[in-house]
């Protein structure tokens, strides 16, 4: 007997018995229990309230016979009070628990992505046509020395500080081996290789059969230092230290017993089937001086060989806590903004805190220009990149390169159901269940992301050729090729651009 | 309708310029003459020239060209060079009356030595108090305009065709070693005197044909290093990121060379590992200098000129060797209008620096 | 190099196959007594009861001998081989020599001593000729009595079943199949056939026969009982045709000719193969094994043949029966795990000894039953499976990983 | 030769193949008729076996000495001496299931379609360019590949 309950079903599965070929891959595929199949009957039938709009059983059903409806609002409609607002009130009032969700924040604030146009040549001076032409988009990350030391090229030049390329300005954000399956980190770090840029361990380690591809690597130490160890960080070409995250800014995180399975135990040095708890502050960094005795710490523990990132989440004050960390040592400054996602965050901390990306960007960009640093470090931008518009204009903000997450597990299958923290991911991707992660196929999932990467780079490049530019580095903080299209004047001057119809 | 300075304008143009890298100096009519051949590149929005070796009397003394539009511009420009510099000389530059030429601004050049005292007030070298000193006539004294501020060396410009500018300025009466010249087919300008190309910096003169699609990216790394970016020119940054590249970054003209036009990656990729490493350093510290986007230019400096093209070679650009003399140029008639014999002619390749320096003894000689 | 092969079914055929994988060029001679292409020698009780047609009942199509240069005597009769001299003598007068030879002879039906017993008054049931003279009579509303309840006479009482013929079956033995069939497999079986009309008569035979004036037969039977019959069916036995080896030395004959390994009968180049072997099952599947292997033995190959588990499947009346291996074992020397399902008429039956899997016995639910048969033939060890064996997911994910990924990557 | 092979780390138990094989072998070719007007439904010639969280699709290995061809009794099943592809000329066949017996796989399967009874096995599609099961899988864990020389 069901237990009675306030909450109704989101969405509704309608199945076409004319097409329905009771296959039951549905009932197979589905993660979350709706598909059920009655044997005495030969009848398949769903339970709505189990259903998250995966799309799952939708995708693999061969007959086309699947439909997911969102359901009409239950409550009366109320321009104040949402029927969310109100589901989340009886779930809580039912649990008395904190609201958990999964990937990005979905609230409607204005996506400042949405209303910056791109420039393009025409007559007085050529576009580039990038199939005719070299179009490079190549980057490097890391501190840029200069002047550069001539007459030191002939020995190894101590001074100079480690410079990683990367041949798109598109890295895979951290998403640590835990969060999601082996087959999914492994189809980010293939595919990053095969692409020639970095993929990010997030804060979970790295596995050992993946130590092939730690040319690739950007290897993250986070407050939990999961899986941290002399062989991790000198198998990365990059060490980020992780001090925030775009979704869940000023709290940590907590990877579930369920999901430790024994790999994931070996490769986190923890116990199995013990919960992973990151806690909010690295316990060693209380202010600015400790972070630079890590940076510092890290650099020595690795001869000065691998840029030092920061990562942190977009917030009120984030250019000046940029400057601090630009100042502190660290080679690479990756800012996470308000819209990146998570395995797991509480509702009202990725909804209501932090600030959007393009904004973080362009303050930051500006305050290291105006302190005469910007180009001492490398600026990575990350947090809800959803197409390579988005990254020429984060670009042309001033980041020099972006992290893409969720739209990278978007190509590997996810269709954002939000219940990543549920463990029961039907795509096989935020999961640790041998029986799902196994349907994605790292070979499939490592193409996948080539082919997006490839797909947005080759976007980028006619972007670029259209303002008649041929390399990317003549796109960084080139704000005068952005528009701004119904911004105001605080938020024209904050990202530096200007409305779009004025000249200049 | 807004002037150079207060909007961004692209322009298209013609360029001419040569050394006489013996020093030998020649007036001005045959810079003159090549640079109207090219008539059909201006629309007579703009023509100038800059020409090195011109005040050996002077030589030891900054030679600042300057125009005022008002009365009162001078004034206060004359009140700021009188407290900073000693005054060897001032007066007029002299002009003709050309039909063609609308109503001039008042043009004046002074010959000054920095006081002292006022060098080490700056705490600042003397080249950069002199910068600095410019750029705050240009960027807050309204009506005034330095249009050049090097020694033994001086630009002309203003509104019209350069040959009639040339005529203007009465460029038949001065010998130089160098000439560059311009000009000018912008595609939205009123047409403003300090507009004109070349632009200046202390010594630097640089003439441009092109649009710089990188001119955000420059502009905005340029202002980091406390360049007041006044014109919104392509040219101006050009001049700005040379004078950072070889002047404050001691660069080598040839490096600074391929930092504004880099070479690709793929060509980058392939070079000797020492030779590499170094490219490859120089495109990711000064990747933002890297001027993109169809150009041509010519940079003029005391002892040298030097040409480059982007590296696509998205403009014209011609070069020829007569004897001791180096020709640039948009275009080849350009050259053979005033040196129908040249020993060897080429058009360099898309980021291949040509540079003329003059000979030592010349060097010697003309500084002595 | 000269092949000559007595015989023409299913032996032959894939002897033929064996030579043409080594050598596709030298002539191959086929020495057939019955007057046919070589046909599918079961398909007879099929062909009787007009489910399979006369071209149908081919075993492979006739371009066959031309594709694989054959030349075949058919209705010809090898009456001696001469070993010294490496030839065969045919019932013709003819001699042909050979290189290589096949003796593919098969075997004949055993007819015993009974009173009043004469090639006019009944039936056998083995070859195509056999059910071409059973056909015309084998007609709605006969009587049969089918003498021998094992897979030939079940087969004979099917298809003489179907054709309408009210049929008597009597066995022997105290079951049907006795061969196969346990006491419960075999009650399940005789119940089924019992339901569809068929009488059958257990621990029983027959003592004689007399025709009547109505050309119907008289059949007394040792039990005493009297049936009356239009038509009368034998179906006892098998006997290897072993006649023309008889008298060779070198040559050993134990009801069947005795050949090593490579099928070699003790005579240089002189190779058996089919229902002539001795101590080999008269099995279809193990005739055409064995064919192959001396097929390809006559070409110069060295290859050994390995005995297979007899196993047989068969259909009567619409159930379906697999044996495999000791399939009738119960004596306490064996652990059996069965599965009976009497109203579904399903049986399972697996026998095991010492940890090693030997017989199998299956009726109506035979999926997948080869990888039973194929755990028979290898003896291996199913401690580890045994739980699993007659689970109805019982398949390669049953057995340890290493095995499957090795069947899988075959 | 060229066979399908199952890669089971990425086998999802979708059974999909068995969808696709089912309407590569049914007349209409179409899934809506193959399994609503011809009912097809479980006529598949590859079939996933599932012990969670494995599954694995089997199918005839197309053996070298195959044994259901050897124990055929009608001759209907044959092994292509080009292509190597063992499958059941289904006009022959007389549904006597010894080839089931003999499969050491267990991958022939006994099925009765519309009365009739035909051993269902893998052809390796061998009408179609490549077959249905590899085509069709979305996880790619079956591929049609040369492997070179057999144990």
């Amino acid at each position: 007997m069901s237990t009675f309950s306030l909450k109704t079903s989101e969405f509704s599965v309608i199945r076409d018995e004319n097409k329905c070929i009771k296959c039951l891959a549905c009932v197979r595929q589905c993660g979350f229990d709706c598909h059920q199949y009655d044997e005495e009957n030969d009848s398949l039938y769903t339970i709505d309230a189990n259903c998250v709009n995966c799309q799952r059983c939708v995708y693999i059903c061969p007959a086309d016979a699947l439909k997911i409806y969102e359901n009409p609002k239950p409550m009366r409609s109320n321009n104040y009070w949402s029927a969310n607002d109100l589901k989340n009130i009886y779930k809580q009032a039912e649990t008395g628990g904190v609201l958990l969700t999964g990937m990005g924040n979905d609230k409607a604030f204005p996506g400042y992505f949405d209303r910056l146009v791109l420039n393009a040549s025409q007559v007085t001076n050529p576009s580039i046509d990038p199939l005719r032409e070299p179009m490079e988009i190549r980057t490097y990350l890391g501190r840029r020395t200069e002047p550069i030391a001539l007459q030191k090229q002939k020995e190894k030049d101590k001074t100079q500080t480690p410079i990683v390329p990367i041949e798109t300005p598109i890295m895979f954000a951290g998403i640590s081996y835990g969060a999601i399956s082996h087959q999914a980190f492994e189809a980010l770090a293939r595919a990053a290789k095969e692409f020639g840029t970095m993929f990010n361990t997030g804060e979970g380690g790295l596995p050992k059969d993946l130590y092939q591809y730690g040319d690739n690597a950007i290897v993250q130490v986070a407050s939990g230092r999961f899986g941290v160890h002399s062989d991790y960080l000198n198998v990365g070409r990059i060490i980020e230290i992780k001090i925030g995250q775009g979704a869940k800014p000023g709290i940590g995180g907590h990877l579930p017993g369920e999901k430790i399975t024994e790999e994931i135990s070996t490769t986190r040095m923890i116990p199995e089937g013990t919960d992973a708890l990151s806690p909010a502050p690295h316990h060693d960094i209380y202010s600015i001086e400790d972070l630079r005795q890590l940076i510092f710490t890290l650099k020595e523990a690795t001869r000065y060989e691998k840029p030092i990132s920061v990562k942190i989440s977009a917030v009120h004050n984030v250019a000046a806590i940029a400057s601090g960390i630009a100042r502190a040592g660290a080679d690479i400054i990756a800012v996470d903004g308000f819209r990146g996602g998570t395995g797991a965050a509480p509702l009202m901390i990725r909804d209501h805190v932090g600030i959007p990306i393009e904004l973080a960007i362009a303050a930051i960009d500006q305050r290291l220009r105006d302190e005469g640093i910007r180009n001492s470090v490398t600026l990575v931008a990350a947090g809800g990149f959803r197409c390579s518009a988005d990254v020429v204009k984060a670009i042309a903000l001033g980041a020099d390169a972006v992290y893409i997450g969720t739209a990278a597990l978007i190509a590997l299958g996810c269709h954002l159901c939000q219940k990543c923290y549920t463990g029961k991911c039907s795509w096989g991707i935020a999961t640790q269940d041998p029986y799902k992660t196994r349907r994605l196929n790292p070979e499939l999932g490592a193409e996948r992301l080539y082919n997006l990467l490839r797909g947005w780079s080759h976007e980028i490049k006619e972007m670029l050729g259209g303002m008649g530019i041929n390399s990317i580095e003549s796109l960084k903080g080139n704000r005068l090729h952005l528009r701004g299209v119904g911004l105001n004047e605080v938020e024209l001057n904050l990202l530096g651009v200007k409305h779009a119809g004025e000249a200049i | 309708m807004f002037r150079e300075g207060e909007y961004r304008i692209p322009s298209g143009c013609a360029i001419s310029g040569f050394i006489n890298k013996d020093g030998h100096r020649v007036d001005g009519s045959a810079i003159v003459k090549s640079i109207a051949l090219m008539h059909e590149r201006s629309n007579g929005l703009g023509g100038g020239f800059a020409a090195y070796g011109i005040y050996p009397e002077y030589k030891d003394y900054y030679a600042l060209h300057l125009l005022f539009e008002d009365k009162e511009s001078r004034n206060q420009v004359e009140e700021l060079i009188k407290d900073n510099f000693y005054i060897e000389v001032e007066d007029r530059i002299p002009s003709r009356n050309v039909k063609s030429i609308g109503k001039a601004p008042m043009l004046w050049r002074y010959f000054v030595t920095p006081r002292l005292s006022k060098i080490e007030e700056a705490q600042d070298t003397e080249e950069n108090f002199m910068t600095e000193l410019v750029m705050r006539i240009n960027a807050s004294v309204s009506g005034a305009y330095v249009i050049s501020s090097g020694k033994n060396m001086g630009a002309f410009k203003g509104v019209g065709y350069p040959e009639d500018i040339g005529e203007f300025y009465r460029l038949d009466e001065y010998k130089a070693y160098s000439w560059i010249a311009h000009g000018r087919f912008p595609t939205n300008t009123p047409g403003w005197w300090g507009g004109a190309h070349p632009f200046t910096l202390l010594d630097w003169s640089v003439v441009h044909n092109g649009e710089v699609s990188s001119y955000g990216a420059n502009r905005r790394f340029l202002e980091m290093y406390n360049y007041k970016i006044t014109l919104q020119t392509d040219t101006e940054v050009i001049a700005y990121a040379i004078d950072l590249l070889v002047h404050h970054h001691k660069l080598p003209l040839e490096l600074a060379a391929k930092v504004l036009a880099a070479p690709f990656w793929q060509e980058i990729d392939r070079l000797p590992a020492q030779e590499r490493e170094l490219c490859t350093r120089l495109r990711v510290v000064y990747g933002s200098l890297l001027l993109n986007g169809p150009f041509s230019i010519i940079v003029g400096f005391n002892g040298g000129i030097m040409a480059l093209n982007d590296r696509l070679k998205l403009r014209p650009l011609a070069a020829a060797c007569y004897k001791s003399t180096l020709y640039v140029a948009s275009e080849e008639a350009a050259i053979r209008e005033i040196c129908p014999d040249v020993e060897k002619l080429w058009y360099p390749k898309g980021g291949e620096p040509v540079i003329g320096r003059l000979e030592e003894e010349a060097q010697c000689r003309l500084s002595a | 190099m000269n092949y000559v092969i007595i015989g023409n079914s299913v032996a032959a055929v894939h002897a033929v196959m064996g030579i043409r994988e080594y050598d596709q060029d030298n002539p191959i001679t086929i020495i057939s007594a019955e007057n046919y292409y070589a046909y599918g020698r079961p398909l007879i009780s099929y062909w009787l009861e007009g489910r399979v047609k006369n071209k149908n009942i081919l075993y492979r199509p006739e371009e066959f001998y031309k594709e694989n240069k054959v030349q075949l005597l058919l209705g010809r009769r090898a009456v001696s081989i001469n070993p010294d001299s490496k030839q065969v003598e045919l019932d013709d007068g003819n001699f042909l020599s050979y290189d290589r030879l096949l003796i593919a002879t098969g075997g004949r039906p055993f007819i015993p001593e009974i009173k009043g017993l004469n090639p006019k008054n009944h039936f056998t049931f083995m070859n195509y000729d056999d059910v071409r003279k059973l056909e015309p009579v084998a007609a709605p509303g006969k009587e049969a009595v089918v003498i021998g309840a094992g897979p030939t006479g079940l087969k004979a009482m099917e298809s003489l079943v179907k054709r309408g013929v009210r049929v008597t079956l009597v066995e022997l033995a105290d079951r049907v199949w006795s061969q196969a069939l346990d006491a419960e497999a075999a009650s399940m079986v005789t119940s089924f056939l019992q339901q569809r009309g068929v009488n059958l008569y257990l621990n029983d035979t027959v003592q004689s026969i007399e025709q009547k004036k109505n050309d119907r037969l008289d059949i007394k039977l040792n039990s005493g009982c009297e049936l009356q019959s239009d038509l009368l069916v034998l179906a006892i036995g098998v006997r290897p045709n072993v006649e023309l080896l008889k008298s060779i030395p070198g040559v050993n004959i134990n009801r069947g000719v005795v050949v090593g390994p490579d099928l070699n009968i003790g005579l240089p180049d002189v190779y058996a193969a089919g229902d002539v072997v001795a101590d080999s099952p008269p099995l279809f599947p193990h005739a055409a094994v064995q064919g192959r292997i001396a097929g390809r033995n006559m070409a110069g190959n060295n290859d050994n043949y390995k005995p297979i588990p007899p196993y047989n499947a068969l259909g009567i009346l619409g159930l379906n029966i697999v044996s495999m291996g000791n399939s009738i074992a119960s004596d306490e020397n064996y652990e059996l795990l069965v599965e009976t399902e009497r109203e579904a008429l399903i049986y399972r039956k697996l026998v095991i000894k010492e940890n090693r899997l030997v017989g199998g016995l299956m009726i109506n639910k035979i999926d997948r039953a080869g990888i039973y048969h194929k755990l028979i033939e290898e003896g291996a060890d199913i401690t580890s499976i045994k739980d699993e064996l007659l689970n109805p997911n019982f398949g390669l994910l049953s057995f340890p990983e290493p095995v499957w990924q090795r069947q899988l990557a075959h | 030769m060229k066979k399908v092979y199952a890669r089971p780390a990425y086998c999802m138990n979708c059974h999909l193949c068995e969808v696709n094989c089912i309407v590569a072998h049914s007349k209409s070719r179409n899934l809506l008729k193959a399994f609503k007007k011809e009912k097809l439904r479980g006529t598949a010639r590859v079939f996933v076996e599932e012990r969670k969280p494995i599954s694995i699709a089997v199918q005839c290995r197309h053996c070298n000495d195959p044994r259901c061809v050897a124990g055929c009794i009608s001759g209907a099943m044959v092994k292509d001496t080009e292509t190597g592809i063992v499958y059941c000329q289904e006009e022959k066949c007389v549904g006597c299931w010894t080839c089931v017996v003999s499969c050491p796989y267990g991958v022939i399967r006994p099925i009765e379609i519309d009365g009739r009874k035909l051993p269902l096995k893998c052809d390796l599609c061998k009408e179609y360019e490549e077959p249905a099961c590899v085509v069709g899988c979305p996880n790619k864990a079956l591929v049609f590949e040369e492997r070179g020389a057999e144990v």
